[in-house]
């Protein structure tokens, strides 16, 4: 067994309304990839935080190597080579991807900002993620996957000894997740303690050495990747509970719902985002959108939200031809719904709590003659805090300070709640837990079975097969298979998305 | 006027020996003529044994609304105003009257009679003569020239550019060239006549409604290497006046500002003491022309001899 | 939250009223307190309108030149009457007509400021500086300079009574804190309880997310310039009836003490926070310390002085006080944020 | 983007060149523009400051009576020397160290505000206001509410030379086009090229990320306001050095100017962008109008009315032709963040 590198022992966290961590031990490997799983809430980042100077223990303490070591901020972990990726992207939007990179840590020479060295070793770093992101692009045109990519190339500008990473795979694609399993491998070799949290369980079967279950805040169970298998997961994390999503089954409805004709979004420097992508949606029907990243997936949803104008085709829904300058609020008017890919960006509003968002996108139904009652909407938020598990101290919470998954949840249960005709989901499951993803998608099933008809992007192909009854793959803008339920497996899916070389 | 900074700095207490309070607004903190006035005022003030309540209203009449209606709130004695618009004002001194409270007006009237109990001004139109008949003088009766004009809503601007043009309009070898606002203060004094100066290169003089103003040009002037261009105020403050001792600036008009400051707070007494104030409401004073001649003269805002 | 940041400028204002009443026994009266009241009604007006311009996320400089429009606006309607050009005669609007008037102007300066925000996409602070240049500049030209004196009409034109909204009193109460209270009711109800309001604090807490919430985000911007014109206009016509005499430089740079009765009264400038009532105590704060100094007879240099010094004071001391006392959550964000 | 910015005023500026060249034959002399160039110095030097400020995600509300502070200090130095009281005797400093004395007053109130925000935590404009007032107060007090009249010192005392810092010529360009022109090129540098620079515009695009990345975000805060007032110290002195008198209300509503034309130049008062350049570029802009203005005889009330709207059109202007003109990146990228 490998030596204990940096170790927590009985520390505690306290919220107020919320004990996030319950005197919890962990220990992290030299040379191994430790795992830490457990449901969304139950105190992960927290504990990372904590390990990473960002928040200060109620009670504990920290010992790296055996030596007593308490940080008041992040840079006097980093100092020790404790390296982090937050869950939530800390970078600056309005910054070049090289300067994020070497934020606080600049190479100067003579007062100045040594821009090319950094430009130099930034697109090296980058490099080494087999990417080709231009350094001197703000970090805030990139897509949300793209800015993964730079919150991990910050984490390893460093000397690392310890290497955090806190859902680093949750936007980013399959080829993408190989990619960096093969670095986390290369780090492992040089004795780097990998701290790996992920709601994706199978990749922590493929690269975990030992793993801890967290739940509620305290350590369910603890043991060696070798001696476990799912099963177990599953149930250190979840106890009895089960999940497994049947199928809805229901025989899709011959009306199409949603009617794309045609449609194009230009963009000049790199050719087309959306080339002119035709297809249907009928209602009742579960419909995948796959692709690798940048396949144009979140821009189709877009130009179907009304988020781009300047989007020429045809769209119809239920029967209406949608108008290019039809607003957001009056496509939404219309039964459509959008779940974001963007988290923080375009999910949540900050200032405002759990239940204020939930219900935000429904307040024309809580109206009475024209003001709000007392509470409004308490029971839907209610429903939607049980239904779909969000663990929170109370609808009155802060958003903010929610967990990652459970912020997403909210997101989901303020979609929901519209009762849209036509759900648009980017990515839905970014980030929350087994269960809730099971909830997700039972809902989703249900919902459909109702008559809803839904399109939903995911970079799972597991999810895809699982929940689709079709599914149109992407490629560079253009729809290049469209597979039906039961005829094809996450080959056919990831053979058709590389590219037309294979599909054509 | 060191000895009388070290005074103004004292946390004066409400309440004076005789336990009456008299308010002393007036409408600026930073222009040394209205930091004259409040000196004065609140100098004789508390020789007669008065505490003295004294804030500035930034020329807003709703401040000096706010001003007053505290200052009847608190049952002060007697309130001495320099106001902030001749009509805007009516209203504030009605209410202070109508409380029982007298009013004694300084260097701007108001457009009503009966009201206040005295009205103690400069003769602003009479002084803006006075200042323009010596500029045409010292012009030479010809030449190009401009004015530099007080804020646009005030009384006081209206009637000294009144006063100026009615004596200037006479002499036909003089033009006005130019004639715009800089606002009372001594920057914008300094950056229109700048600008001007780009317009009208060639102007011999400049007539300036107040003394920052006149100050101000007097700086872009002497920036712009023109020492030659003949340049008069308004209002006889000290730093105008050592202006005229270096013979930089030509002529300056001085406002009584000690004596009706000083009048307004003893007629504030007598009728205190009285009912009467023993003294018609309005009355004009005399301003007086200071030129190199008599500058010897001039100390703390007055001359000595009375010329 | 919200009840806390209430709670800031409450416990100022609270502060500062023991103070003074402890140090001038004319503080404490029933004839002072309803002067401070009725001082702080014009800046509360302007700060409610203010309020909900920067939670949605904006800023609105005009308030202080429109209020000055406005009234100029009332005074020429009520002293001058409207001029009908062929007839030769002169039509005098009623005073609650005029005040109609007025407000309604104020509004579509208001209207102006959110189109060129929302369509022209032009900065808030850049659209309502050029409002206020614009503004004022129309004020002073509508009379070239002068004031509309005597607004309480004649009653052969049939419209008298103007003056009464700036002097009057109902139920023993000046109208002018009637107003002020009112409005502070009306618009807490409109931003707390009505969908436009909620609206408000989602485009100032996150445009995007709004946006997809399907929030009509441009409509909900411009309305609160709406709102924000409306109020400042009805300052401006409070402020005319008050003086009995309408001035082209009425509230002139009186955005700067609005903007500052928001802040003190807990509303961030980066929006999606605040509140109407916190607001409307910020004003009463700015009031109880002007008045207050003035009657301790504090010499005018001074009272700036301490004015600076109370109005930083008054959120420090907030702030120490939540670190002594143990809020550990509160605490914890604290060093989240900050190193 | 940031070139993209600084281009946006540029334009306006060229614009109201061509226009003024066109309607005025005195605009476009040598002398004029000169002193275009002058009038702008001084906005310039506070915009540079407020820049820096605005970046971090904070506002200065101070830098006009600092500026206003700090001129009288120097205008005490040199006029009164500094009366060393048990000797009976005054000293006086010579005019340069007059000059960094007063600088550095000015870095000291920036120092007071640094402190209040990041370590009482009240924020910017709470605090800033707070020193406006107090800064103010002090300037009035100093010298009882008058001037310091000719600060060109007296050559027996050793402390001549002031005045050349506001009229003197430097190989026949203005001092204060000197002085200008070397802030904007240094703030430049130190805003582009250094690590405390770049950690500014990443406090101000993301607190929280900057903190996690070890950027010490109370330092880098807290330093902006010292440099804004020690710029402001410097634009007070050569203010009172143009004007050879230093006067306590010097600089007063200057903090709006210099907010309007770091807006004008780009800079998003909700911190994170904005460039020195295009600041001073907007400083131009406001400077070139109010000449312009002028020169064409235009009575001051139609100026007030046109600067009001040539302000929104110069950046209106600019909002059209980007929608027109095919950048698409930029068109998406609007799109997404407005309905
Ligand atoms: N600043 C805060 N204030 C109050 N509660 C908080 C705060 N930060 C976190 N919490 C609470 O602490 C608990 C643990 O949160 P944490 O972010 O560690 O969960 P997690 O395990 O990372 O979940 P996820 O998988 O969703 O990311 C949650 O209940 C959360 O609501
Ligand atoms: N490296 C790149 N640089 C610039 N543009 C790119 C790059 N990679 C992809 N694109 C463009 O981005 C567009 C797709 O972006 P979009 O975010 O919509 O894709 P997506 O399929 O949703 O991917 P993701 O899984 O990352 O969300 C494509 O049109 C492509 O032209
Ligand atoms: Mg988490
Ligand atoms: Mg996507």
């Amino acid at each position: 067994m490998s030596r204990i590198l940096f170790r927590a022992e009985q520390v505690t966290k306290a919220f107020p309304g919320t004990l996030a961590l319950d005197h919890v031990d962990f220990d992290a490997y030299a040379g191994s990839v430790n795992i830490l799983v457990g449901e969304n809430g139950a105190g992960k980042s927290t504990l990372m935080k904590i390990l990473a100077g960002a928040e200060r223990p109620t009670e504990g303490r920290l010992l790296l190597e055996g030596e007593l070591v308490s940080f008041t901020t992040p840079s006097e972990a980093m100092a020790r080579g404790i390296g982090i990726i937050y869950q939530e992207l800390d970078l600056c939007p309005n910054m070049s991807v090289a300067e994020n990179l070497f934020l606080g840590h600049e190479h100067t020479r003579n007062g100045c900002i040594d821009r090319k060295r950094q430009a130099q070793i930034a697109r090296r770093i980058v490099t080494h993620l087999k990417h080709d992101i231009d350094p001197d692009c703000l970090v805030g045109d990139l897509r949300v996957s793209e800015q993964q990519i730079v919150a991990i190339a910050k984490a390893l500008r460093h000397d690392i000894r310890v290497l955090i990473m806190d859902e680093p795979t949750s936007s980013l694609s399959s080829q993408e997740v190989r990619t960096l399993f093969e670095l986390m491998g290369d780090l492992k070799a040089r004795g780097v303690a990998i701290i790996y949290i992920s709601h994706r369980l199978e990749e922590l079967l493929e690269i975990g050495d030992h793993i801890t279950v967290l739940r509620d805040g305290r350590v369910a169970a603890h043991a060696e990747m070798s001696e476990i298998d799912m099963p177990w997961i599953l149930h250190q994390m979840l106890g009895e509970t089960r999940v497994d999503v049947p199928h809805h089954g229901n025989a899709a409805r011959v009306e199409p719902l949603l009617t794309v004709d045609d449609l194009s979004y230009p963009r000049t420097e790199s050719g087309v985002s959306v080339d002119h992508v035709s297809f249907e949606v009928k209602s009742g029907e579960i419909v995948g959108l796959f692709g690798l990243m940048g396949a144009g997936r979140t821009e189709l949803l877009e130009c179907l939200m009304g988020l781009h104008p300047e989007a020429c085709g045809k769209v119809t829904l239920a029967g209406e031809t949608l108008d290019d300058r039809l607003g957001l609020d009056q496509r939404i008017a219309r039964g459509m719904m959008l779940i974001p890919e963007d988290r923080q960006a375009a999910g949540i509003v900050q200032t405002m709590t759990l239940g204020e968002n939930i219900t935000l996108a429904n307040l024309d139904r809580y109206q009475r003659m024209g003001w709000l009652p007392r509470n409004f909407g308490a029971e839907d938020v209610a429903a939607a805090i049980e239904k779909l598990a969000i663990k929170a101290g109370s609808p009155t919470q802060m958003i903010t300070t929610l967990s990652g998954g459970n912020q997403q949840k909210a997101i989901i249960g303020k979609a929901l709640l519209t009762r849209p005709r036509l759900l648009l989901m980017d990515e839905p499951g970014r980030g929350i837990d087994v269960k809730a993803k099971a909830e997700v998608f039972t809902i989703m099933n249900r919902v459909a079975a109702e008559g809803m008809g839904i399109l939903f992007v995911s970079s799972e192909m597991k999810e895809i097969v699982a929940l689709a009854d079709r599914t149109l793959v992407m490629s560079r803008g253009r729809i290049t298979a469209e597979l039906t339920r039961g005829t094809y497996d996450e080959t056919d899916l990831m053979l058709n998305a590389v590219g037309l070389r294979v599909a054509i | 006027s060191r000895a009388s900074a070290t005074d103004r700095t004292v946390v004066q207490s409400h309440e004076g020996s005789n336990h009456e309070t008299i308010a002393i607004f007036v409408p600026s903190l930073s222009n040394p003529f209205f930091v004259a006035e409040e000196k004065f005022a609140a100098a004789e003030a508390t020789k007669l044994g008065y505490g003295t309540m004294v804030a500035s209203h930034d020329g807003n009449a709703y401040t000096q609304m706010n001003l007053i209606k505290t200052a009847i709130a608190v049952h002060v004695a007697a309130i001495v105003l320099d106001n902030a618009g001749a009509d805007v004002s009516i209203t504030a001194v009605t209410a202070a009257t109508e409380a029982g409270i007298p009013v004694f007006l300084i260097d701007r009237e108001i457009n009503a009679k009966g009201i206040a109990k005295a009205q103690l001004v400069s003769n602003n139109f009479e002084g803006a003569q006075l200042e323009a008949t010596e500029f045409a003088k010292l012009m030479g009766y010809t030449g190009s020239y401009v004015e530099l004009t007080g804020m646009s809503s005030d009384t006081n601007a209206k009637v000294r550019a009144q006063g100026v043009a009615s004596v200037l309009e006479h002499f036909s070898g003089m033009k006005m060239v130019g004639n715009q606002t800089a606002e009372w203060s001594q920057s914008e004094g300094f950056r229109v006549t700048q600008t001007l100066l780009q317009a009208h290169p060639n102007i011999k003089g400049l007539i300036a409604d107040n003394d920052t103003m006149a100050l101000g040009a007097e700086a872009a002037l002497l920036a712009a290497h023109r020492p030659e261009v003949i340049v008069v105020g308004f209002d006889g403050s000290p730093d105008i006046v050592r202006s005229i001792r270096k013979g930089q600036i030509k002529a300056d008009v001085l406002q009584p500002v000690a004596t009706f400051s000083k009048e307004a707070v003893i007629e504030a007494n007598r009728y205190l003491k009285t009912g009467s104030t023993g003294e018609p409401e309005k009355k004009q004073l005399d301003c007086i022309l200071i030129t190199p001649a008599n500058v010897g003269e001039y100390a703390d805002w007055s001359m000595k001899a009375g010329s | 939250m919200a009840l806390l940041l209430r709670f800031r400028a409450f416990l100022a204002l609270i502060v500062l009223i023991v103070l003074f009443a402890f140090l001038s026994s004319s503080f404490l009266t029933w004839s002072n307190l309803i002067t401070v009241v009725v001082q702080s009604s014009i800046n509360g007006l302007l700060a409610i309108g203010m309020t909900l311009v920067i939670v949605s996320g904006g800023i609105d400089l005009s308030v202080g030149a429109t209020a000055g429009l406005c009234g100029m606006i009332v005074g020429a309607l009520i002293d001058v009457g409207v001029p009908i050009g062929a007839l030769g005669v002169v039509v005098y609007p009623h005073a609650w007509a005029a005040v109609a008037i007025g407000v309604g102007a104020g509004a579509c300066i208001g209207a102006v400021n959110g189109f060129v925000i929302t369509r022209l996409k032009v900065a808030p602070f850049i659209t309502t500086l050029g409002t206020l240049y614009i503004a004022r500049g129309l004020a002073l030209l509508s009379h070239n300079g002068s004031t509309f004196p005597f607004l309480n009409g004649v009653r052969a034109h049939g419209n008298v009574g103007l003056p009464w909204l700036g002097n009057g009193l109902l139920l023993g109460i000046p109208v002018p804190i009637w107003l002020l209270v009112v409005t502070t009711v009306v618009m807490s109800g409109i931003a707390g309880r009505t969908k436009f309001g909620r609206h408000v604090y989602a485009v100032g807490g996150n445009e995007r997310a709004a946006a997809l919430s399907g929030v009509r985000v441009s409509a909900v911007r411009a309305r609160v310039y709406v709102i924000s014109g409306a109020l400042a206009a009805l300052a401006g016509i409070v402020i005319a009836a008050q003086l009995d005499s309408a001035g082209a430089d009425a509230g002139a740079g009186y955005e700067l003490n609005a903007i500052a009765a928001a802040v003190l009264g807990g509303t961030s400038l980066m929006g999606g926070k605040g509140t109407i009532s916190g607001s409307v105590i910020g004003a009463l704060v700015i009031a109880v310390l002007v008045d207050g100094l003035l009657l301790l007879g504090i010499s005018d240099f001074w009272q700036m002085i301490i004015t600076g010094f109370v109005i930083i004071v008054a959120v420090a001391i907030d702030q120490v006080r939540l670190d002594t006392i143990k809020v550990p959550w509160l605490k914890g964000r604290r060093n989240v944020a900050l190193s």
